[in-house]
């Protein structure tokens, strides 16, 4: 990891830890959490979609298996929201390790394809086990994380707790991308034959790094059960899957910091335009077709270069 | 009714539903076999094409025939201009990039529609009646006969299209090799914005004749997109024929699905027959594997 | 001398198309043997089924003895059989030294856990990765180059980046795909020097090459193909004075003549 | 390519400037000398006013609009205006429950009303109660408030009554053995539940429970099977378009057995939108659509005239019962501003013992019993006579 992305951490540690200072307002502290929350998605999704390559449209899926198991398992089982919290990253990494398997064989939109099918049947099986799930009217009385005997209860109780993950998440994943493995993915993306004859095992970290995506999704998606405290399916289906990838591509794919500010732009935007009523879908709309249209490579990237070609 | 009357039935739901998806599924082909683009918008050229038509008969209050061709020619007019602008100005964009810009587009087409024609379910009225037509004991509505003929109209004319006249044999050639297709000195560019429009004036098509049936508002249409996209893969992107049989193809799963497992389950039944095509052939039904191999990300 | 490579009446059939014909021959340890024949004689087929880009309809290939046939590239790879490509393929957004690296991967072992906890032996074998991999760079004379991105290169640079790449996997045998193509002749006569460094390091080397001189200079053996078959095997000398040879080429000339007539 | 790349760069700084000026982080909020002087009661509310169900939502801020406009012009509540602030839910939890911290906690409103639909209700649920602001949901599931929760009440009628209304006129027209279909979303799963629940009570027989997607665009398979049924009529529980194609299909496939709608079929607009298919449905409902036909002495003739007559001129469409739910809740908590003032702990207070008010969805009398404060006799029993909504004799 080079010293810029330490540096680069360090400042984000700061900022994170000094917001809640100057916001003080638990409806912001609010968005932040979601933002926090998203970029955990977004990070994996840009590990597997802007490093190596392989596209997926159902990561809601992954994001709501985790909320489930670690819901149902809190609140009817009676299980700790920590371990519910450990069971849903195994649940859904064993099903991501299931589907990856042979997903990952098919190329393009043919994978785009799969993945949607996949986060769909999954968003069908939330609707119809209700017996588990509550169905489609979903169940609430999640609990809430405890450290020790402190009850994490207010916003920013959570705030701390997100973005500690997030940090930590953030670190994890520089240590993939700056190592061998992270050497590899990047040939997968630039040549999945090619980086296979040169002595990569591109099935294995295919699958490796669509599992660690899912697994990432998965501890988001408990973080948002518990934090919410209720459950329904709406917010895992096709659509939030189709917003974490415009979260990832507006950010700037090839970054995971441009996943991060992705995830943060398109969560508070919709805030900011709360103002203009209905009109918000337009402008939401247009800002989405603007940013791809004329920095397609993401915010990221595009603010870079833009600041090297004004030295 | 008896076993026998109900599978009937069944067949003929899944027919309408799947001569719906078909429909669509033929828009996602056209633009994908000229540019390799999924335009996730393609769904929206359908709802558009139901509105105006609802708009155009029952507020303009014109001869059903002329809203009917003007409603294509507007959407396809439409899905020309959104090429112009949104797709015409990029140079060498990802397919990420599309996905999200369509995405973008279907957001702004879904807006303008609620501002124009407000967000309540409208429905139109069939083109020769709604008496039902009996059949052994199950019965079939005359649209759906529509939607059949039209359907079959369309694939025919395609087909003449891409194989008899000089633009269509032009588009193929872009979607079997871009650059050598400009090297020849065919219009890209053009074709581009061809495939557009036409998959716009089809997807408009389908949304004017499946609105009888099927109702539409402004909402209608990421979801139409999907089961069009899944289909259009099913069949193998690209292939047209092959739309119009994955098409039956999930209707009818669909279809038998609700009437004899569980009606709650009956999408994810056809997707998991979905997920074992294309684990077990890649490129779909009918698609050809060294095309699927070609068009790369 | 013992044959590091043996290809045993290797078929392979694309649809209705016979492109590899019951194909017989072997590679001996240390010799540079070259592959020559006509345009869709099989050359390049052969090559992409010893690294398994597609497996062989029929027949065995057998690498220092063992079965290869249904193993993964990657698995060949550690096993010892690099390659370069006929029209490069590097990977364009990395850099020239990433490159590299990536070649180094089937050499190494540190794996996702070990690289999440960036563990001092995981430090250790980077650093090992990095030095091995420049060495490789200035083996082709391509260091000062290391941080630019690969799209950047010339051509020929990227056909050097390709052997440095390859080379970086510790090959015993490596497979050099038309190495002077699209080159001119002085860089193509510089090919020559480095395919003859690579054999002095102790490294095999199959080539498949349509440039007559630098075959005919640097090749120990000469297998000649034609429509998928073997139609002469010996030393240069014998197969230019080979009679099936001198036909097949005769014919190939004509047509290569009328071609440059045309353009 | 500079040229580019410096509009690029304007165009950014652009929007940061224009961030910071306006919304939810701009540095006016930072300073308080800049706030407005806070004179106005602020009441919020949340509404699905886009998504998939903004037909829901849409009549529901309308009126919220109008109520605001209304009172302010007769000179506000005290002497105070009355602010209502909207959010939209998108039809999304997630945005719900950043709706809700934010007229909680930035807007500081008094009460919200809202949000439309049972799902969102039940995510802002624990928002509320822990930072005790009282909530007037406009939606109908039951479970917003069975059990009692002390700050929610809710202002459409319940879904068990709606039950028990539909299977009380089966039963006066001799039917026993009946067919269920819903829509997959909350609240055809929750109707699912009370038919389900309710049906051994009122000795009725569900001999096919069938579901389907909101999105479904044929549902003659479900049908098909429920022909094949002993049922004698058909129940539908869910949100257009699905209740009008259950209809249309069901003319398709010749189906004579009645067909019954839950009170979600409250707008005109449906039944005229399944047309002839649409003739003979029978639902529950407040007695909104039905003002015509009451009697001039009915308690609630005035109100529902009154409000029907001025909706209908201000936005030249129908009314529908999911407006009258806004208008419900709004004057509820407005009333309690007027008694009360603005403190959140008296409204809610309040509300809880308000008699005998006169709403649109029906007459409330809640207690701390009842936070839904209506009887079954709030629905009327109507039926579809010429593409208009009759009481069913």
């Amino acid at each position: 990891m080079g010293r810029k992305n330490i540096l680069s951490l360090l400042i984000l540690a700061g900022v994170i830890l000094a917001l809640p200072l100057g916001l003080g307002n638990s409806y912001y502290l609010n968005v932040l959490v979601f933002v926090g929350i998203y970029s955990l998605i977004t990070i994996g999704l840009s590990l597997l979609m802007g490093y190596t390559g392989q596209i997926s449209l159902g990561h809601a899926a992954f994001f709501g298996l985790g909320a489930y198991t670690s819901g149902v398992l809190s609140t009817k089982f009676g299980v700790s929201p920590w371990l519910a919290l450990l069971a849903g990253i195994f649940v859904t990494g064993g099903i991501a390790f299931l589907i990856a398997a042979p997903a990952l064989k098919l190329k393009g939109h043919y994978l785009a394809m799969a993945t949607l099918a996949f986060g769909y049947i999954v968003f069908i099986v939330f609707n119809q086990a209700s017996s588990l799930t509550g169905g489609p009217s979903g169940f609430g009385q999640i609990p809430r994380f405890r450290l020790g005997n402190f009850l994490l209860r207010s916003d920013v109780h959570y705030y701390y707790l997100v973005w500690t993950l997030v940090i930590v998440v953030l670190l994890v994943s520089l240590n993939i991308i700056h190592s061998r493995v992270g050497r590899a993915l990047r040939s997968i993306h630039e040549g999945e034959l090619t980086a296979n004859i040169m002595g990569v095992n591109t099935a294995k970290y295919k699958i490796q790094v669509f599992v660690l995506s899912a697994v990432y999704a998965s501890l988001a998606g408990s973080l948002y059960a518990h934090f919410i405290t209720f459950l329904n399916p709406t917010p895992f289906g096709f659509h939030f899957s189709i917003v974490l990838v415009a979260m990832v591509a507006v950010g700037g794919m090839a970054s995971v910091w441009g996943a991060m500010i992705g995830a943060a732009l398109l969560t508070i935007l919709p805030e900011y335009l709360r103002a203009f009523q209905d009109y918000d879908i337009l402008i939401y709309g247009s800002i989405l077709l603007l940013i791809m249209m004329f920095l397609p490579q993401g915010l990221f990237a595009g603010i870079l270069r833009l600041i090297k070609k004004e030295r | 009714m008896s076993l026998g009357d109900q599978l009937l039935q069944y067949l003929f739901t899944g027919i309408t539903i799947g001569a719906i998806y078909g429909m669509v599924a033929l828009g996602f082909n056209i633009i994908y076999s000229a540019t390799g683009i999924i335009n996730l918008a393609q769904g929206e050229f359908v709802m558009l094409g139901g509105m105006m038509m609802v708009y155009l008969t029952a507020i303009i209050k014109l001869p059903m025939v002329v809203s009917f061709f003007l409603s294509i020619l507007i959407v396809t007019a439409i899905g020309a201009a959104f090429e112009r602008a949104a797709i015409h100005p990029l140079k060498s964009p990802s397919v990420i990039t599309l996905i999200i810009i369509t995405v973008a587009a279907s957001i702004l087409f879904k807006g303008g529609a609620m501002f124009a024609w407000g967000k309540h379910t409208v429905s139109l009225s069939p083109f020769s009646g709604e008496e039902p037509i009996s059949v052994l004991g199950a019965t079939i509505l005359p649209q759906t006969l529509w939607i059949l003929g039209i359907m079959a109209a369309t694939v025919a004319l395609l087909i003449l299209f891409f194989g008899f006249t000089l633009t269509g044999k032009a588009m193929r050639a872009c979607a079997a090799n871009r650059t050598a297709a400009s090297l020849v000195g065919i219009n890209v560019k053009t074709m581009v914005l061809l495939s557009f429009a036409l998959s716009a004036g089809i997807g408009a098509t389908a949304g004017i004749i499946i609105t009888p049936i099927a109702l539409m508002n402004y909402d209608r249409g990421t979801m139409l997109a999907v089961k069009g996209f899944s289909v259009a893969v099913l069949g193998g992107l690209g292939s047209n024929v092959g739309a119009v049989v994955a098409g039956f193809i999930i209707g009818i799963m669909e279809s038998l699905g609700a009437g004899f497992i569980s009606s709650g389950y009956k999408d994810a039944i056809a997707l998991v027959v979905l997920l074992l095509v294309l684990f077990l052939k890649p490129s779909g039904l009918l698609g050809s594997r060294e095309r699927a191999e070609f068009k790369k990300f | 001398m013992d044959p590091i490579l043996q290809i045993e009446k290797l078929k392979k059939k694309f649809g209705g198309v016979v492109a590899v014909d019951g194909v017989d021959f072997e590679v001996n340890s240390h010799q540079i043997k070259a592959i020559i024949g006509p345009n869709g004689a099989g050359k390049t087929t052969i090559f992409n089924l010893i690294s398994r880009i597609c497996p062989p309809t029929s027949g065995t290939i057998r690498f220092k003895q063992h079965k290869i046939n249904e193993l993964k590239p990657y698995v060949i790879a550690e096993k010892g059989i690099s390659r370069t490509f006929q029209n490069v393929q590097v990977f364009e957004n990395m850099s020239v030294l990433e490159n590299v690296m990536v070649g180094r991967h089937c050499r190494t072992r540190s794996e996702i856990f070990a690289a999440i906890m960036n563990l001092k032996r995981t430090r250790a074998e980077e650093k090992r990765i990095h030095d091995y991999s420049l060495e490789m760079l200035s083996f082709v004379g391509l260091e000062t180059k290391k941080n630019e991105a690969a799209s950047n290169l010339t051509f020929q640079q990227q056909k050097l980046l390709e052997f440095a790449r390859a080379l970086a996997t510790e090959p015993d045998l490596l497979l050099l795909d038309e190495p002077a193509a699209g080159l001119s002749v002085p860089e193509a006569d510089e090919m020559a020097q480095f395919v003859y460094r690579i054999r002095e390091i102790g490294i095999t080397i199959l080539l498949v090459e349509h440039n007559m001189g630098l075959v005919m200079e640097v090749s120990d053996e000469v297998i000649v193909l034609d429509s998928g078959q073997v139609i002469a095997e010996g030393t240069p000398r014998e197969v230019q004075n080979n009679e099936a040879v001198i036909a097949v080429y005769l014919g190939e000339r004509e047509t290569e003549n009328a071609n440059h007539t045309k353009s | 390519m500079r040229k580019k790349g410096k509009i690029v760069v304007g165009v950014v700084v652009a929007i940061v400037i224009v961030l910071l000026l306006v919304g939810p982080l701009s540095i006016w909020r930072w300073v308080p000398v800049l706030r407005k002087p806070a004179v106005a009661y602020k009441v919020g509310a949340i509404f699905a006013v886009t998504g998939p169900a903004a037909w829901l939502g849409t009549p529901e801020r309308n009126t919220a609009k109008m109520i605001e406009e209304e009172v302010n012009a007769a000179g506000g509540i005290n002497g105070h205006p009355l602010e209502i602030i909207i959010e939209d839910t998108v039809g999304d939890a997630t945005r719900t429950v950043t709706a809700a911290k934010k007229l909680i906690t930035k807007d500081q409103v008094l009460a919200i009303v809202g949000p439309s639909r049972s799902g969102t209700t039940m995510a802002v649920i624990p928002i509320v109660e822990e930072a005790k602001v009282p909530l007037i949901s406009c939606a109908a599931a039951e479970a917003i408030v069975v059990p009692v929760k002390s700050w929610v009440f809710k202002t459409p009628q319940k879904d068990s009554h709606a039950a028990v209304r539909i299977y009380e006129t089966m039963k006066l027209q001799g039917i026993s053995k009946i067919a269920i279909i819903t829509g997959t979303t909350g609240f055809g799963d929750q109707g699912r539940k009370q038919l389900k629940k309710l049906a051994p009570e009122l000795e009725i027989e569900i001999v096919a429970d069938e579901t389907y997607g909101p999105d479904d665009t044929d549902m003659t398979a479900q049908l098909t099977k429920i022909k094949a049924s002993e049922a004698q009529a058909v129940v539908n529980w869910s949100i257009v378009p699905g209740q009008v194609i259950v209809a249309k299909n069901m003319r398709q496939l010749g189906m004579k057995i009645p067909l019954f709608q839950s009170h979600g079929f409250g707008n005109i607009k449906y039944a005229q939108t399944a047309g002839e298919a649409g003739e003979g449905i029978i639902f529950p409902c407040g007695r909104l659509l039905a003002v015509d036909t009451l009697a001039d002495d009915h308690p609630q003739k005035e109100v529902l005239a009154k409000y029907k007559k001025e909706y209908e001129a201000k936005y030249e469409e129908d009314v529908s019962t999911f407006g009258g739910h806004a208008w419900d809740g709004l004057h509820l908590v407005i009333a309690a501003l007027r008694e009360v003032g603005p403190d959140r702990e008296k409204i809610r207070d309040y509300i809880e013992n308000t008699k005998n008010f006169v709403g649109t969805g029906g007459i409330f009398n809640f207690s701390p019993e009842d936070h839904s404060g209506l009887t079954k006799d709030a629905f009327e029993m109507l039926t579809v006579k010429n593409e208009k909504f009759v009481v069913l004799e």
